[in-house]
């Protein structure tokens, strides 16, 4: 009988930035069962809908953003034989090139360790509570929420 | 019970939390936003378009028919745009 | 007008090991019109189809794998808007933790990021010629190919 | 002509490359391999499930009908298991 994967879980909202191969090496450090790390970071873009960006500020809902992230995390280990899921996520004032996200997935698969990452990063861009302004030469003022990234988050719902 | 208002809606009301008293006549969410628009201008400006107001229930996602009976917590924010 | 993305290629073969956040930061500094970067890494796992593994040795057909992996990144980029991307596959004996092979991919969205890796890895597996050979309990023997590598890699078939 | 074999066929044959001067009446991969089966024992456990086979032909895959007139470097190996 196979062993029951145990999934080791990291998450943590921070303002300072994080490293990702320290990441990557905390998930896999000593342990030889994992075969696949996929992970997604989100960086701060200068150009969004055309509008030159100088800045972006995250504002979060601290508690529940934590919780909601944990319920995530928990669903996408029910759904996927996982070894290690950390989520950061940032908070504060960024500029351009500056790191916002990072979902890390362990797998013994690659397909388990990029559905994973994709499901946590739908999730998070609809369901988790930050909230984005942005600061541009047209003004300042908050990020609309996109269809796109609610369409994506509906592929993941089970009937 | 304890308000808490996050991004153009905390802008709009003017404050991040509060604690409020409803009268018992607010059941739910919906009530609440109804009855809190009708408290000031600011209040009325954040919530003039209701269905677009997310709501939480001690930290879990509600929808606007749930009941506000026994909430020590409720947030408004618009959709979240994290990630 | 948009004006058109500019892809930064990297493809490496080698037997050293690499270093994911060194590549990720050449792939993404001094651009700020990157928002999204994916990595994928391959691992030397202890346990395939539940045989102890000691080492696995990657043989290569040199001159036509790097062309074949250059193929299907611009397969990619055809594909998708992307800001860049990094394959490296290692050769030579590896011990379970090791890293095999790596795929960065940057976009401006996160979709684009997700599906070209998710696509160079599934061709990676199928297509590149690589072999692995196991040292393991039950002896030493090369890996048999997997079906389900093949349907991985036949969903991205254009008709 | 040059041939090269890799992971198990060239275990098999016995050396990982060589130049081979087929007859003229081998005009395609399949004929290319039952032609090499017919010189030896190792080749022909080499090739002894001919459908398994995956060639190159100047290092872009091919299938077992390609001609392999003009044909500089042909490679034979097992599928492929990278990645």
């Amino acid at each position: 009988m196979a062993s029951p994967v145990t999934c080791s879980v990291t998450i943590r909202i921070q303002e300072d930035d994080f490293d990702i191969a320290r990441e990557i090496a905390l998930l896999t450090k000593s342990r030889t069962d994992i075969g696949a790390v996929v992970s997604f970071s989100g960086i701060c873009r200068a150009d969004e809908d055309s509008a030159n960006i100088a800045a972006l500020t995250l504002e979060h809902y601290p508690d529940m953003a934590e919780e909601e992230i944990r319920r995530h995390v928990d669903e996408a280990i029910s759904r996927w034989p996982l070894n290690g899921v950390t989520v950061i996520h940032r908070v504060g004032r960024f500029m351009p090139g500056d790191n916002i996200v990072l979902v890390l997935t362990a797998s013994q698969h690659r397909q388990a360790a990029f559905l994973a990452a994709e499901f946590l990063m739908d999730y998070l861009k609809t369901s988790a509570p930050f909230w984005k302004k942005e600061e541009s030469e047209a003004g300042t003022g908050w990020v609309e929420a996109q269809a796109r990234d609610d369409e994506a988050a509906a592929r993941w719902t089970r009937s | 019970m304890k308000v808490k208002y996050f991004a153009w809606v905390r802008e709009r009301v003017g404050k991040a939390e509060e604690t409020i008293e409803p009268p018992a006549t607010v059941h739910t969410v919906a009530e609440l936003i109804a009855w809190l628009s009708s408290r000031s201008e600011a209040y009325a400006y954040a919530f003039e378009k209701p269905k677009v107001i997310r709501a939480a229930i001690d930290r879990a996602h509600v929808k606007s028919d749930a009941t506000i009976t026994g909430a020590r917590e409720i947030a408004f924010f618009p959709p979240m745009t994290g990630g």
